[in-house]
């Protein structure tokens, strides 16, 4: 484990009204991890799709569970863990849409892992159908690190 | 907190939706209602300004998906205007140009509107 | 355990830079249960006290462990835990400082857990040394409480 | 982010520290090293000018206890002005106004200076 890795944690009710918190706290974290505003845009939105995915599908909107985000900064990467003892799914299932398709036939949702895919470097889905579900999304940290505090 | 507003206008027979805030999976609900009501109110020329808002997901760009059908096939449309290049830049990811018509300013839209 | 109960958790590195985040999530979430500015100004400042002990005291400024906060939310009651696993310290010997003498002999410091105190309804300190330290500190939520969310 | 700042101004002969943002444990240290530039400067008198400034913690507080007796020494004073309702809040919770100056305004600061 390399020594400067910093880790934070976020645990907030599964419901839908705390998806904006998430998103500033998580953009905040980004932002001191040296992110300039157009890639801190990216995190937000990827999260907030992890997210909103959590209350959506695993806890199909109600039930007073937990989404439960670990992020982890190094020199090279910026990563979150989106977590949830939801519903699951089959993972092997899922197709990344074909935009045309998509948008010939006015498909409403099944955009969101899209834009996860798209927007973060590395992501990995582990799904366990009836236990729960974990999102690992990762961006690189290049070389536009500034000093992280403006004091 | 932000919060998210739609306000309804009537500009010489369209419809026009002015969206504040986020538009997020929480507030989704709300502009889908406010579309809903343009239908009910057999109002099929829409303009949707997104001049004040500051953030969109996919639970806000799936609203559009859901109307549109309907609303074209009344001989409508919904027409986007005045959105920050961050808004931009999430209807561009998907694709959304090839599918909507967005448009610098609302007044672009009111005019493409009356030259159909 | 009431049905309406709202947990919340955040885990930060135990550094001082991250105070800032810490306050404005904090202060998002009294906002959310309803509390006025007012009352989310005195959750703030002594959220931060206590955090700011923790990096000052429990992990005298260096180390990489976490400052751990929980939050739980009910109709009655807004509740924040603040936890480390840092040097602890004996309770007993806490004296509410004297302020008259306090400003008196104009010592520096001694502040934080006074500023406690008075801005809470509820204070409790629970620490071990070389354990750790446990300030769990309540508000009540009074009929100021509005609807929640704003859409 | 928001983070904090201070501005040193000379008036005639007065020093003005003009702070922004916030000060909290983490940016206390920057207000030390500004007063401590003062006192080695041999400018003791100072005015803190909290216009700006949006957020006070008690390690913002103590800051100023660790130099009002060397200052008051020299015959000089640190003097407080231009506190919003919210930083004088903090200021009153721990009974600071019977030891400093605090004045509404940077200007009555300075004239309290020049009667002295
Ligand atoms: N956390 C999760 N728990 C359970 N199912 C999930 C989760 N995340 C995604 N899914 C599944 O993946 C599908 C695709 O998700 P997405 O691309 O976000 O589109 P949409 O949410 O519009 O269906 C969902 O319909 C759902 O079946
Ligand atoms: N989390 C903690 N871990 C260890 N010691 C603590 C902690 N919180 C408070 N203390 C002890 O309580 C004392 C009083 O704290 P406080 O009133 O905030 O004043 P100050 O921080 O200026 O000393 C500290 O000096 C320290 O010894």
């Amino acid at each position: 484990m390399p020594r400067k890795q910093k880790k934070y944690r976020l645990k907030f009710p599964g419901q839908s009204d705390n998806l904006e918190i998430i998103r500033d706290t998580v953009s905040r974290i980004a932002e001191k991890a040296g992110f300039d505003e157009d890639n801190i845009n990216m995190i937000e939105l990827a999260v907030d799709e992890a997210c909103a995915n959590v209350v959506k599908h695993a806890f199909q909107g109600g039930g007073n569970k937990p989404i439960d985000l670990e992020i982890i900064v190094d020199e090279k990467k910026f990563t979150i863990v989106v977590s949830d003892r939801g519903t699951g799914f089959d993972v092997n299932k899922l197709k990344r849409p074909d935009m045309k398709e998509y948008l010939s036939k006015k498909r409403v949702g099944g955009l969101g892992i899209h834009i996860i895919h798209t927007l973060m470097d590395e992501v990995q889905f582990e799904s366990v159908p009836g236990k729960g579900t974990h999102v690992r999304m990762s961006k690189f940290i290049k070389n536009e690190k500034k000093s992280t505090v403006k004091t | 907190m932000e919060g998210f507003e739609v306000t309804h206008r009537d500009d010489s027979g369209i419809a026009v939706l002015q969206l504040k805030g986020f538009l997020d999976a929480h507030t989704a609900p709300t502009l889908e209602s406010a579309l809903q009501n343009c239908i009910d109110e057999q109002k099929f020329k829409i303009i949707v300004n997104f001049e004040d808002l500051t953030y969109i997901s996919s639970a806000g760009l799936g609203v559009f998906m859901g109307f549109i059908e309907e609303v074209r096939e009344k001989s409508g449309d919904i027409k986007l205007s005045n959105m920050s290049a961050k808004i931009f830049r999430v209807f561009d990811l998907l694709g959304f140009p090839a599918l909507y018509d967005i448009l610098d300013k609302e007044e672009e839209a009111k005019s493409s509107f009356n030259k159909q």
